[in-house]
């Protein structure tokens, strides 16, 4: 049962990627991606209460292992890849009806999204920190192509940025995990364990400290590249500019959470081995840092996409920030941000995409007046932008006061001070070029009409669940959540 | 009993939601208009029903509390109304009612169902949260509200959003109301890291443990995160940008009650969550500000001719006055006179329903004006008081009452905060003591500017002959804007007559925080305001008012006795042997107010430019135009250089992204050596 | 049933003091200044002969102009009668004091201003505009300047009734010696002339629109209507007057009703009004008008007045 | 054969060649000579791997020491001799910081490599395990390549730096901890092995869009 689960979760989408490369017809391929995203979303849930009864559920010895913290990462990460799928057909349908996409590479694109969903998943369920690593830069690879997918100038620069930085962070994060192996070896002297991440916790207190002090220097840079924390963020602009909104939004949803999973795993084993004050204080400062360096590029900018990325940038500053706290409440909140965060995401990239097809620009001086062109798309873009800048009646204002509270209540005034006055300015910038978009008068060349009416129910049932988390949060969620803490806690 | 009133107005305010929705389903206009009707006569009802609870917890003596829900994270939601609350909920619900009526008639020119069907929904949003701010007893359902209050504004303030300024009105609005609030944010917490608690009981129950330090970081906190929302100077200035943009029965209730909101703020944190004992020098800070706001709100409204522009800066003024009272209090209290101090708040209440009252009034009156003539520049109007002779009227009242002459109810509160801070002089502080006749005397230069201002703004807009064909061809507005209108100047009127019935109403209010009653300094007749302290001083509305009109029977007598009847004669106006007079050549606006300017060059920092156009010779003209613009010393030395510092900073930092991928594999780099160093 | 008979009678006294002996100190002035102009003058009791014509005659009205124009000399007229109530000339505790403390008497010369100066733009006429600006402009720097030095006398007394601060100075006359109390006499009685519109502040005889304030104001009305206004403001110089000798030089004002009292009250009172009337009417005779623009300083040297007075207030000690 | 002490040895002197390679890479100026001198550095690293297998009978390494030459010394630098022949009319190397100060700064690394693996080697002492002088080298190797990436401006350069990067990894997995658990470097080789295949594929694109390989010149995407 456990072993199918896990097989279920994994072999679907996996299996869809193979079976996307054989099928010649597009509504098939199409198909078949929705149906895999489904039911991996389906699988997903049944794990989620597997692991809500019991705990965890591991199979294979070990080697597939999850968590309450795994589970919730996982719902969220095939909840979003649900959402991508059934935006993308419509999207790209669009798109090539446009002449934008070459209709013979339009099964490219569904090979390599069910690929990026299964490398994802991969590194949520393995227990082995080196698969995990495998499936963290299998990630790169499966979206380099379709970063690069327009392939336009500056799609193949972003591209090569993303890969290029990528890569050596993630070559940086597997000397991470040599070292923590090597601790690891010493205290367990069987190799084949000492890098499963429950093994290890097992016996975190006999690690050697100053060896796990380093790896997760190496650790937090690589897998922090991947995140996007400042400032390894450099390519996320780039790379959330250039790649097809569908696609740009399953990185911000999915990817980001998935990298942040892999260095909260660190993150409690160091904690648990170290002591709590080295790894809480770096997530801390890349945290703020992460905010801070976000701001400008929010205060001005020219590129709709490239803000909602550096506000990407800025909410897994907000996460590792809570991360860093080192409180229950602070994980709370940091826990709670990622799923928030994840479904405004998804909301605003997907938005920008439908305007983006309305306006044919993404340059948001050629982009005004839109609630008269995409009535329904401007009023989800707008309502999102509040969503994610933390106003109530949302979820990120539940998250972000959480992390506040936490902050304060941990002692951490300063910090908790800097990251309140960062939040409140983002959301300066953020609003003058939404709203700027949003109303006013609309150019002549602009097409009326919303691009696709799924799409639109899709968003604003991912709002209302927003609003759902912003005013109440199911008791369910909150006793799954506080398992999470749980495991956090070590 | 009680809880069924509240339910009575949840009822409503939810039944007013969900119509509002629905309207934007239906199709005709004429179900439109019924929708609207039926929407805004909830809201009125539900107002009412506020209203009355407001007052039967007053009048009962009896606080109420009720349970929403209980939170995981923050403790219990509840309303909790105290005396305080049921105060505020008065003049919120009093608005309400007014404003809800007025809109009825208002709304006709609404057409567009989709856009008025969001009208309606934000309208009933913005009333609801209004109602949550003043009677939420925890911090985060409070600031919940709050946000809620702000967002259905800032949609409000956009309705017109196709017009730049409207535009650039509603970001400078957010953007101001959300630092205000991070700021809050970061006051509750601090709260909630000594009380452990959100809910404002437990806050205020701890206040006692709070060092001094923190106390007074939680009170500047509130005075500035709660003073942008209320406007406080040098935090105004989206005010006079926002009040205008938004369609005026928005307006009124942002310039009525919206605001207000601010001060209640300010008296709930700095009475009631930080205590009985505040430091002395938060009462000294809070009257300065008060003066500056005073003094700076009127002097900027007299620069104005955009009429709501006008009322706006009006508005920062009276939060001025208000706030002298708050100030006085704060003085008081920390000096230990109880007395005196629940004489300068109830004072500075007195003012928020007083402003609340004759401020709406005006935004209705100016929402009139601007209906039947389509422009809220004072220079295109003249002579609208043939057009629209009861607007005219009630308008008329409006501006007398802000100009705190007796007996209208502007006059009760300003007297009222004069003594007050006159007995500032009984305590013994010297710096307090030098402090109160200069806010004495900038009180007297505030309430003289705003009677000039409104001599200007009533007489420019009403008075003489119409400078424009819109003025000329104006129409009365409907009946329910007139009612409302009527409704509101009649308050005005009984207030300012008795105003000790207001002061009963209040006393609970300060009992509370000072545990005195107010009557062991002020003998609350319903029509004589009577100060004990010191020598004793009274000044009696009611008495004035029916001496003034027995009064005038001595120059009608007179008249009668000595003249006989009356013979008229109807003439032009001397036109100095011209053969008729222009409108043009009336007093404008700006002349108006010239005097003014040139007094207070050095602060309202007044340019003007001069384009003449001759034709044949400079001494025959074709064209003048002349243009005045004033700026805000505000602007020029604070706002502008911050915002410019900080564009110039995000550019200079967003070379950060070079475009370089070595740069950026460089900041990796370096970001890897500098956590080597750290973590060895 | 006495008592409110008393009272009745007792401010029907005082008012009709105030009606019939304003026009007369007008004339008093008028005729000093004609003396010291080396004229004849007018006979002394021109004003009243003046404001009898005035009554009689047909009324004017501009066509643009609205009921505010009407019901302005009325309002004007009944709030200085009002003042009168309130302040304590011939008696004091005045009958009625409890009905407005000085800071109402303030207000109720701003409800009058409010009105005449709304009349100046009802006529349309750009002059009625140029004096409500001007009025309004001075009034907004009088009013700081009057409340501080109507502080600097109340503070003494610790109460803002009138008619309790000329009490407590009865009692004590000490204080009237007091620094403080000169400084805030010489504040005052500055406010005094340009709140009734003296030279060197405003000319009440010019009709030159570079000079003229409140004049402008009224250059429409006729009739009674100027009848009232006219009379209205002679109330207002006499009223003015009546309080500076009453606040400063309280002699003689009675304390009981008694013939005997009243009588000296009376007396006191024309005797100190018509000496002060006199300076006023040195000072115009001997000073020129100021440019507009000059008027602030000269209301600020008022305003520092009355401050310094505070503050030796604050020093000293009562 | 080999005992382990023998092989520790001669796992220092390797170790200690692979990284003057890396220095060399850096003195070098022609793209052919990055790409044989990566070939070299890979070989050697390949021997290494034979080392610990023969040396602590570490047999899954095999496996991974066969993986290295064939891919790593033989694939790739043919693939990226192929891509250099076909696209790249100048041979030579364009650089931002000129080679003697490249030199130093690599040498500045190579101290701080030592200092960071300083507490690593402590904890080494402690316990049973054979110490190994490796670490610091395999450290410096992987700050040196990317130093190569930062200071190198073409993308077969990027590349090779990349792989630098990562050969000095595999270096001290090697040396540290004797290789990891088969399927790991199994996958993590296969991933390796993709992206370089990747970025192969990217350079071909790049030079076509933009005829040219110089990756400073992709500077569209700012701010």
């Amino acid at each position: 049962m456990n072993l199918a689960i896990f097989f279920l979760v994994l072999g679907i989408p996996l299996t869809a990627t193979i079976c996307c490369i054989f099928i010649q017809r597009r509504w098939v391929f199409q198909a078949t991606t929705i149906t895999a995203t489904a039911l991996t979303a389906i699988a997903a849930c049944i794990l989620a209460v597997m692991v809500f009864v019991n705990t965890s559920v591991s199979a294979q010895g070990g080697f597939f292992y999850a968590d309450a913290l795994s589970a919730y990462v996982i719902l969220i990460v095939t909840g979003s890849a649900l959402v991508v799928a059934i935006y993308s057909v419509g999207y790209l349908d669009r798109q090539v009806s446009d002449g934008k996409i070459d209709p013979k590479i339009l099964r490219l694109y569904f090979v390599l999204l069910n690929l990026f969903h299964s490398t994802m998943l991969l590194v949520l369920l393995s227990n082995n920190l080196g698969i995990m690593w495998i499936g963290i830069e299998s990630t790169t690879l499966a979206t380099a192509f379709l970063v690069a997918f327009y392939d336009r100038e500056s799609s193949l620069e972003a591209a090569w940025k993303y890969v290029i930085i990528s890569s050596v962070g993630i070559t940086l994060a597997l000397f991470g995990i040599i070292l923590t192996y090597y601790s690891g070896l010493n205290a367990v002297h069987t190799s084949a364990d000492a890098l499963n991440w429950t093994t290890l916790m097992s016996v975190a207190q006999k690690l050697d400290p100053s060896i796990l002090k380093l790896a997760f220097v190496f650790v937090l840079i690589g897998f922090g590249t991947k995140a996007g924390l400042a400032p390894m963020h450099t390519w996320k602009p780039d790379a959330y500019a250039e790649a097809p909104a569908p696609v740009t939004a399953l990185m911000a949803a999915g990817l980001v959470n998935v990298a942040l999973y892999a260095i909260i795993r660190f993150y409690i084993l160091v904690n648990k081995s170290v002591g709590t004050t080295f790894a809480p204080t770096l997530l801390i400062t890349f945290g703020l840092l992460s905010m801070a360096v976000a701001l400008p590029f929010i205060l001005v900018q020219k590129d709709v996409k490239r803000l909602l990325a550096y506000s990407s940038v800025e909410h897994v500053g907000i996460i590792a920030f809570a991360l860093g706290l080192g409180t229950p409440l602070g994980y709370f909140g940091a826990l709670l941000h990622m799923l928030n965060n994840a479904i405004v995401k998804l909301v605003m990239f997907l938005a920008v995409g439908n305007i983006r097809i309305a306006y044919n620009s993404k340059i948001i001086r050629r982009i005004t007046g839109a609630i008269k062109i995409v009535p329904a798309s401007a009023t989800l873009l707008f309502i999102g932008m509040f969503a994610l800048t933390g106003w109530p009646p949302f979820g990120l204002f539940v998250s972000e006061l959480t992390i506040a509270t936490a902050g304060f209540g941990s002692g951490n005034i300063f910090p908790t001070v800097l990251f309140l006055f960062l939040v409140a300015a983002v959301f300066v910038g953020l609003i003058s070029y939404v709203s700027e978009m949003v109303f006013g008068e609309p150019p002549a060349n602009a097409r009326a009409g919303e691009p696709s009416v799924v799409s639109i129910i899709v968003l604003t049932g991912l709002l209302l669940i927003s609003v759902v988390l912003g005013t109440a949060m199911p008791g369910t969620l909150f006793e799954f959540l506080q398992k999470i803490v749980m495991v956090l806690k070590g | 009993m009680l809880f069924i009133s509240l339910g009575g107005f949840g009822i409503g305010a939810i039944i007013g939601l969900l119509l509002c929705l629905r309207v934007k389903g239906l199709n005709s206009q004429k179900l439109l208009a019924a929708g609207k009707n039926i929407a805004f006569g909830i809201a009125f009802l539900s107002s009412a029903a506020a209203f009355v609870l407001g007052l039967r917890i007053i009048l009962s003596r009896q606080e109420l509390s009720v349970k929403l829900l209980q939170t995981p994270l923050w403790g219990s939601f509840s309303l909790r109304i105290d005396f305080l609350s049921a105060f505020f909920l008065l003049v919120v619900s009093l608005l309400g009612c007014a404003v809800s009526l007025y809109s009825i008639g208002y709304t006709k020119q609404f057409t567009h169902r989709g856009k008025t069907g969001i009208f309606l929904f934000l309208y009933s949003a913005l009333l609801l949260s209004l109602v949550g701010v003043v009677t939420a007893g925890n911090a985060v359902l409070f600031l919940i509200m709050w946000e809620v209050m702000a967002l259905a504004n800032y949609f409000l303030i956009e309705y017109e959003h196709e017009s730049v300024s409207t535009r650039k009105a509603g970001f400078l609005y957010i953007t101001m109301t959300h630092i205000g609030t991070a700021i809050l944010v970061i006051m509750f917490m601090i709260l909630h890291s000594y009380a452990h608690s959100f809910e404002f009981t437990a806050m205020g129950a701890v206040m006692g443990t709070i060092p001094p330090l923190v106390r007074s970081i939680v009170f500047l906190c509130a005075l500035i995160g709660f003073g942008v929302k209320a406007g406080l100077m040098p935090l105004h200035i989206w005010l006079p940008e926002a009040h205008p943009a938004a369609p005026s029965n928005v307006s009124a209730i942002m310039s009525g009650v919206v605001i207000k909101t601010g001060i209640y703020g300010i008296v709930r944190v700095s009475f009631d969550l930080l205590g009985a004992n505040p430091l002395e020098w938060w009462g000294i800070l809070v009257l300065g500000i008060a003066v500056v706001s005073a003094v700076l709100g009127v002097l900027y409204a007299l620069m104005e001719h955009d009429l709501k522009r006008l009322l706006a800066y009006h508005s920062v003024e009276n939060i001025g006055i208000i706030l002298m009272g708050v100030g006085g209090a704060l003085c008081f209290s920390s000096l230990g006179h109880p007395t005196l101090a629940a004489l300068a708040l109830t004072a500075g209440l007195f003012h928020v329903l007083n402003h609340a009252l004759f401020k709406g009034l005006l935004f209705l009156g100016a929402g009139s004006v601007n209906q039947a003539t389509h422009t809220r520049n004072i220079e295109e109007l003249g002579g609208l008081i043939g057009h629209l002779p009861w607007t005219a009227m009630f308008f008329l009242v409006g501006a007398a009452a802000i100009s705190a002459l007796p007996p209208l109810n502007g006059f009760a509160s300003e007297w009222l905060t004069f003594q007050a801070l006159l007995f500032g002089f009984n305590v013994s502080d010297f710096a307090l003591k030098l402090a109160i006749p200069l806010t004495i005397a900038l009180l007297a230069l505030t309430g003289a500017l705003a009677a000039a201002c409104f001599v200007k703004a009533f007489g420019i807009t009403f008075l003489g002959g119409a400078r424009s064909h819109h003025a000329e061809n104006a129409i009365e507005s409907p009946m329910t804007m007139i009612v409302a209108m009527g409704a509101l100047a009649a308050l005005c009127i009984v207030i300012g007559i008795l105003p000790g019935s207001v002061l009963t109403l209040l006393d609970p209010v300060t009992n509370a925080f000072f545990a005195v009653h107010i009557g062991s300094a002020a003998q609350l007749n319903p029509g004589t305001l009577l100060i004990q302290q010191g020598g004793g001083t009274s000044s009696s509305p009611l008495f004035i008012a029916l001496l003034l009109a027995g009064l005038l029977l001595v120059p009608i007598v007179i008249a009668v006795a000595v003249g006989g009847r009356i013979r008229k004669r109807i003439a032009m106006t001397w036109a100095c042997g011209l053969e008729r007079i222009e409108p043009q050549m009336q007093y404008t606006a700006t002349g108006f107010s010239k005097p003014i300017r040139m007094i207070f060059s050095n602060i309202v920092r007044a340019r003007h430019e001069i384009e003449i156009e001759n034709e044949i010779s400079p001494y025959f003209r074709s064209t003048i135009r002349y243009e005045l613009k004033t700026e805000s010393i505000f602007h020029k030395y604070l706002y502008r250089p911050l915002n410019r510092a900080v564009l110039n900073s995000a550019h200079m930092l967003r070379n950060l992204q070079t475009g370089h991928l070595q740069t950026y594999l460089a900041y990796i780099f370096i970001t890897l050596i500098l956590l080597l160093i750290f973590a060895r | 049933m006495s008592d409110t008979l008393l009272i009745i009678a007792s401010a029907l006294v005082q008012l009709c003091i105030v009606l019939i002996g304003a026009p007369l100190i007008a004339g008093i002035i008028k005729k000093v200044k004609a003396r010291m102009q080396n004229r004849k003058g007018a006979p002394v009791l021109q004003p009243y002969s003046d404001l009898n014509k005035l009554l009689k005659k047909e009324v004017i009205l501009s066509s643009s102009s609205s009921w505010v124009f009407r019901a302005t000399p009325y309002i004007v007229f009944t709030s200085i009668l009002l003042i009168a109530l309130l302040i304590p000339t011939l008696i004091v505790p005045v009958s009625l004091h409890w009905i407005g403390d000085i800071i109402t008497v303030v207000y109720l010369l701003a409800l009058g201003r409010f009105f005449t100066a709304l009349a100046g733009l009802d006529t349309a006429s750009a002059f009625g505009g140029l004096g409500s600006s001007r009025e309004m402009s001075i009034a907004s720097i009088i009013e700081p300047a009057m409340m501080l030095a109507i502080v600097a006398s109340a503070v003494t007394a610790g109460s803002t009734d009138l008619s309790v601060i000329v009490s407590s100075l009865v009692s004590s006359p000490v204080s009237l010696i007091h620094p403080a109390h000169m400084l805030a006499f010489i504040g005052l009685f500055i406010v005094t002339i340009a709140e009734t519109g003296r030279i060197p502040v405003d000319n009440p005889e010019t009709h030159l629109e570079l000079t003229m304030i409140h004049e402008a104001m009224i250059l429409e009305y006729s009739g009674r209507y100027l009848a009232f206004i006219e009379w209205a403001s002679q109330m207002k110089l006499f009223l003015f007057l009546a309080l500076l000798s009453n606040m400063f030089f309280p002699v003689g004002i009675a304390t009981s009703v008694t013939a005997a009292a009243l009588i000296v009250g009376a007396v006191s009172l024309l005797a100190k009004v018509v000496v002060l009337a006199v300076v006023v009417a040195v000072i115009e005779s001997t000073n020129a008008k100021l440019r507009l623009f000059r008027v602030p300083e000269l209301l600020m040297v008022a305003f520092i007045l009355s401050l310094l007075a505070l503050i030796l207030y604050f020093i000293i000690g009562g | 054969m080999v005992d382990a002490n023998t092989a520790s040895h001669l796992i220092d002197i390797f170790a200690a060649t692979i990284l003057v390679t890396a220095f060399l890479i850096v003195s070098s100026r022609s793209l052919l000579f990055y790409v044989r001198l990566f070939a070299l550095q890979s070989l050697l690293l390949g021997m290494v791997a034979l080392l610990v297998v023969v040396g602590y009978g570490e047999s899954h390494i095999l496996i991974a020491a066969v993986l290295t030459i064939l891919i790593k010394a033989i694939a790739i630098p043919v693939a990226l001799n192929r891509i250099i022949k076909k696209i790249e009319v100048q041979k030579e190397i364009a650089l931002s910081i000129n080679i003697p100060l490249s030199l130093l700064i690599c040498g500045a690394l190579m101290i701080v490599a030592s200092s960071v693996a300083e507490p690593i080697l402590a904890a080494q002492h402690q316990t049973t395990q054979t110490v190994s002088r490796v670490l610091p080298s395999s450290i410096a190797m992987m700050l040196i390549g990317l130093f190569i990436m930062m200071t190198r401006k073409k993308g077969v350069t990027q590349i090779i730096g990349l792989l630098t990067m990562e050969n000095g990894l595999f270096l001290s997995g090697l040396a540290i901890t004797y290789g990891m658990p088969l399927i790991v470097e199994v996958g993590i080789f296969f991933d390796i092995m993709v992206a370089a295949m990747i970025l192969g594929v990217f350079v071909f694109r790049i030079n076509q869009t933009f005829e040219t390989i110089n990756i400073d010149e992709l500077r569209s995407l700012r701010h």
